[in-house]
């Protein structure tokens, strides 16, 4: 039984979006999506030569919401997200091998083996924090947006959660303090129907989220999650808004994770959810999507495709390579920045 | 062995003879005592995120809710504020919740709800509601669990009043001290650590009890006292074996509920060994550890011929890399180690 | 400067509900709301005396929500409440001298001195609970109508809140365990406006309350909080409603309290609100309303009236002589009930 | 004298030599520090439900919104959870944000963001953030406040690792510790107890530290020692006096910091006087109490003569009577009687 099917537009989505952009953005917009793509599937094969002892939690499937909000800000915007973090992470420009090296707890990981691949981190890139706490972030990010605002610097925040971190009462919280402020901050709801194994219908109400988030009187919107654009057109207007001193913005993107909740290789078949509900989002893959109108509208050669396939390729060999050759942390890292001086 | 297993499969066990009774993992000790009570008491019902999932709790909830149906075996949102409150006002109304937590991390949300209602509303009423829940969640540590996966609350829950805290070594004990809490008439928490899951031991058939608030000796000895529940006793087993090699007579108390405590197990072997290491999954500071250290010095002075000596977490939060965990969590040698500078006192 | 206005209909609002309702109802629920008034005077009369070494919380201007929302329950449902609890628990039916024994710290009071004025509690009249943390009565209430559900039991749940109560993040989580379960519960939330001191604009955003509780799907209703009536018939709905299996219900009922937070006498000359808004609200005075209504239609006599105010001075002077003339606990009372066996 | 007059005159105090220097209260000193804070760096602002009323939480925000507006100095929605968030996040960004409450039952309902999160983030991301946030709370008790107005929690965070907690026992130290916690780059909890509100002291001018993990010898003695902060202080202190009358010479220890705890002041005078009694406004059990008291038998067991004590509250709720609350919680006559039984061990 299909319990969440795709309700939006598809290609015809894709293709009405477009227009206006130029190719390079859109090409962009894939070999993003793409190379999130691939970074996964390597970490996912290589998961069970156990060089990677930590938890991960795979966004294929969900590359359209990292990749189209972050491409509407700029450096100095900020990104908290949760415990899915490597999507956001990678989006918003983080160092790959910092975070292959976080993964594999080398002492050079991007949070020095300490954070693990919930708490990936790039300050540079602005990808500011995660908590592994599911709405542990709502709060933290709200208040960088306080900061942001405080101190009258030209900074959005925005913080990524999932479907099931709205039923914590602090998201709840938030969204007041946000709107009675009118912070500068984007609530990017990636709605995915599940929490672990749990379905959304298991808890909550037959509601829509976003209408939800509205009655915290903040504006809202209603972004199609497989299409990169719809993603970028609704966070753009949401940073153009928060830019403005207007205050903050819900998104709700409707997505679908391949994977399992945590782990490698889909558990679909232990039956918390219907293969053929995954079959059905498969069809609107974001990546294939993007890629179908590209080749189709002959934007994008297939010799460019061969060769943005080439360079990811090496890229993660080479990151990987360096996680592997990176040392391990000693004794006396351990005692460090317990307490900040 | 990625993640999920890499979290319970972390120690090997000695498997039990089978000749002295039926085997069962901890983890099916548990299941068994929660399908008991669903049986024999209409009440009693479970609740927490996933208890319905394929994964089932580590297999602590298989099965349960295809038994007794979906009213009485029931995932939950994730708002564990909520959940806690309404555990504890099915309490107070006739039922016997046991609300389940897959980490403890996430029972502090509901901090609220557990320190400041559910453990002194029955106190507060002047004894006209009671409170009769379970608060159960998965302590552990490992495989990247980090400084937010894997805190063991404990010692932050120790002085609260009106709550009790169990913390099963085995799966006799997991099986016995869960009937024993689903049974009592006040909030429980139940902790029990993942290592443990799959532990084989000996588990009677049908209902008994363990009571809560008593402990057990594991082992004699006439020389040093280790102090300690759930994994620590693992731990401290394998450190009396250790120092048995050196000709040190370990006696391992388990002391099976740190709150109420069983103060005269320890003042009791204390009187035997005049020495005492306590250890503890936790941190070392204010908690478990603490207690004991210092009951060991108010009631225990007189018996002490050395220090009291403490083997826990230290003042830093879980680091998430396998490496540092090796660092930062104790084993057996250690606790040996201290044990052995006591005898040197 | 007024910033909350009366927004209801007033006397042509009780005129317009009282159709229908036998006289003997309606100066059934004008005592009520008297006996309420008058005891809680006497308790501000009596305050400095420092015999109550307790908070207090009066209900002085709000008597009508606890009143026309008890009229509508039978003893056997069940009411639980916040910090500001005597109107609950009088309207409930609470035992007068049991609650006045707890606020003189004797050991007869209805929680044997161990709970104070924030936790009246009558278990025979149904007041099931309260909380002296904002937003703490509402899970369990919630938990306590999870409990009529599953017992198949014929009871029905209310716990009052106020307007800042709504801000705690518990009870958004809670407002979606209740819709999603369908439990025979109303969430009854008394907006006077403010949190202590603190006025509702400074901590929500212009949004109506009953609207942000709506979208957690579930019926909603807006009752006017000095018309007892709009309170009792909105809260009739909500009963029939749960009784019928078809769940919770949340009401808003905007009301004012003529007094202070906490303590005796009113504190509006410190700043924090205008007497001339508590002025234009002493003008709709909920009992004042109902007896205009009475008495210009002649449903009460000036002689009933003055029967009446006759005996409800009596049962307090005489239940103020019982709890000044109960014993105080002993020292062994502390170490009991600390664990129930 | 109702409520909130009741709660915060309930002790009378010596009134300090004017000769000595300027007299302030304890809660004008707080203020002093906050509006020096506020002065000197445009990074700290300060929140909290009802910062900004006339009561001016027990006087100490008082004119702080007035003199540096409403964008530094405001009123929250009441959002615990949330609102201990939004101070980490403004800290992380580079801010420095003093949250204020007026009890500590509150800040239970923000554990997650408090233990989870704020303590932990700095040691998680490497030392690559910091978290310079002053938690502030009132402690106390009395007149009705009863279980759950007036728990003090400094017992339940002590072993939180990357937590601070100061609690001041003089003006003097409530504002040079507020100044060194709004500076400090870590999260510091500040607990006030009530009952000091009002205390006089000799408070300096203008700009001052008392240093955090610092503690203080309050009065010499050679017989036994008296360890403890915040209130406990002033009835240590009043011990004292009493046991001076028998002829015993209490030291009394202010810790000023619970943590990181001042081990070595302890120690010090432990090894002059040989006995301890811990005195804390907290539960005993698990606590500051058994924290000291296994600290002496750990470190200091060398030196002691006798029993570790604790004077402390019992494994109990508040209760919310007066009669009851005089039951409840210890005095200095309890502390003196505890001394008197270690000097005839
Ligand atoms: C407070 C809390 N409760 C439970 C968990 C366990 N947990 C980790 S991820 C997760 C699922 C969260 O679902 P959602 O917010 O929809 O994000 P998704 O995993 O679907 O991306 C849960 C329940 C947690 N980390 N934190
Ligand atoms: C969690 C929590 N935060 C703060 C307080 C302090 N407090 C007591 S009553 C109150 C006001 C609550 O306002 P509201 O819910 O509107 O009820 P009202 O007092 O107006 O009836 C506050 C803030 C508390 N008791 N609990
Ligand atoms: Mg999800
Ligand atoms: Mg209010």
């Amino acid at each position: 039984m299909i319990r969440y099917c795709y309700k939006g537009e598809g290609l015809d989505g894709i293709a009405r979006l477009a227009q206006g952009h130029e190719a390079a953005f859109l090409v962009g917009l894939y070999r993003s999506m793409l190379r999130i793509r691939r970074i996964e599937e390597e970490i996912e094969r290589r998961y069970h030569e156990n060089q990677m002892k930590t938890p991960i939690h795979l966004v294929i499937g969900q590359e359209a919401t990292s990749v189209g909000c972050c491409a509407a800000l700029r450096t100095a915007d900020l990104v908290y997200s949760s415990h899915r973090t490597h999507g956001a992470y990678l989006a918003k420009g983080g160092d790959l091998k910092a975070m292959l090296c976080e993964m594999h707890c080398r002492a050079n990981g991007c949070a020095g083996s300490r954070g693990g691949s919930m708490h990936l981190i790039d300050k540079v890139a602005g990808m500011a924090g995660t908590s592994a706490v599911v709405g542990g972030a709502v709060p933290i990010a709200t208040g960088a947006a306080l900061a942001a605002q405080m101190k009258h610097e030209d900074r959005v925040v925005v913080v990524f959660t999932g479907d099931a971190t709205t039923e914590e009462g602090v998201t709840s919280e938030s969204l007041n303090f946000a709107a009675l402020k009118r912070l500068p901050i984007i609530f990017l709801c990636e709605n995915n129907f599940y929490s672990v194994q749990s379905p959304l219908a298991t808890r909550q109400p037959p509601r829509e989220i976003h209408r939800w988030a509205a009655a915290h009187d903040l504006p809202v919107a209603l972004a199609d999650g497989v299409n990169v654009l719809a993603v970028f057109q609704a966070t753009q207007a949401a940073v153009a808004r928060a830019r403005a001193g207007e205050g903050p913005t819900f998104i709700e993107a409707p997505v679908y994770r391949f994977r399992a909740h945590g782990g490698a290789g889909d558990d679909s078949r232990m039956g918390y959810r219907d293969e053929a509900e995954r079959a059905e989002w498969e069809r609107v893959c974001p990546i294939k999507l993007l890629e179908t109108y590209l080749t189709q509208r002959g934007l994008i050669q297939s010799s460019t495709m061969a060769r943005v396939e080439a360079e990811i390729r090496d890229e993660i060999a080479e990151a990987f390579a360096f996680a592997l050759a990176s040392p391990n942390p000693v004794e006396a890292d351990l005692y460090r920045h317990v307490y900040a001086d | 062995m990625p993640w999920d297993e890499g979290l319970v499969a972390s120690l090997v066990y000695d498997r039990p003879d089978p000749s002295e009774g039926r085997i069962l993992t901890y983890a099916q000790a548990i299941n068994e005592a929660l399908s008991l009570a669903l049986d024999r008491d209409p009440a009693v019902f479970v609740m927490g995120q996933g208890v319905d999932d394929p994964s089932a709790m580590f297999g602590t909830t298989r099965g349960l809710q295809q038994r007794f149906g979906t009213a009485r075996v029931f995932d939950t949102p994730l708002s564990e504020e909520s959940m806690m409150g309404v555990a504890a006002g099915a309490a107070m109304n006739g039922l016997r919740p046991v609300f389940m937590h897959n980490r403890p991390d996430f029972v502090l949300l509901a901090a609220n709800q557990l320190i400041t209602h559910a453990s002194k509303l029955h106190f507060m009423d002047n004894g006209q509601t009671t409170v009769p829940m379970v608060i159960w969640a998965a302590i552990g540590r490992g495989w990247g669990s980090g400084a937010q996966h894997s805190q063991a609350i404990q010692g932050i829950l120790l002085g609260v009043p009106g709550l009790k805290i169990v913390m099963p070594s085995t799966p006799h004990d997991a099986k016995g001290l869960m009937l024993s809490a689903i049974l009592d008439n006040n909030p429980v928490c139940v902790f029990e650590h993942r290592w443990l899951m799959r532990k084989d031991g000996v588990v009677p058939d049908g209902f008994y009890r363990v009571p809560i608030g008593k402990g057990i000796v594991r082992r004699q000895g006439r020389d040093v006292t280790i102090a300690g529940a759930s994994h620590a006793i693992e731990l401290g087993m394998r450190a009396a074996t250790m120092l048995a090699a050196d000709g040190i007579g370990a006696e391992v108390i388990d002391l099976r509920t740190i709150k109420p405590l069983d103060e005269e197990i320890v003042l009791e072997s204390l009187r035997k060994t005049g020495r005492i290491v306590v250890v503890d999954t936790a941190w070392m500071k204010g908690g478990v550890c603490a207690e004991i250290g210092c009951l060991a010095a108010e009631k225990g002075f007189r018996d002490l011929k050395a220090p009291v000596a403490r083997v826990g977490l230290p003042d830093i939060p879980a680091p998430a890399g396998f490496t540092l965990e090796q660092f930062y969590y104790p084993d057996a040698a250690r606790i040996a180690a201290s044990a052995r500078e006591l005898m040197e006192w």
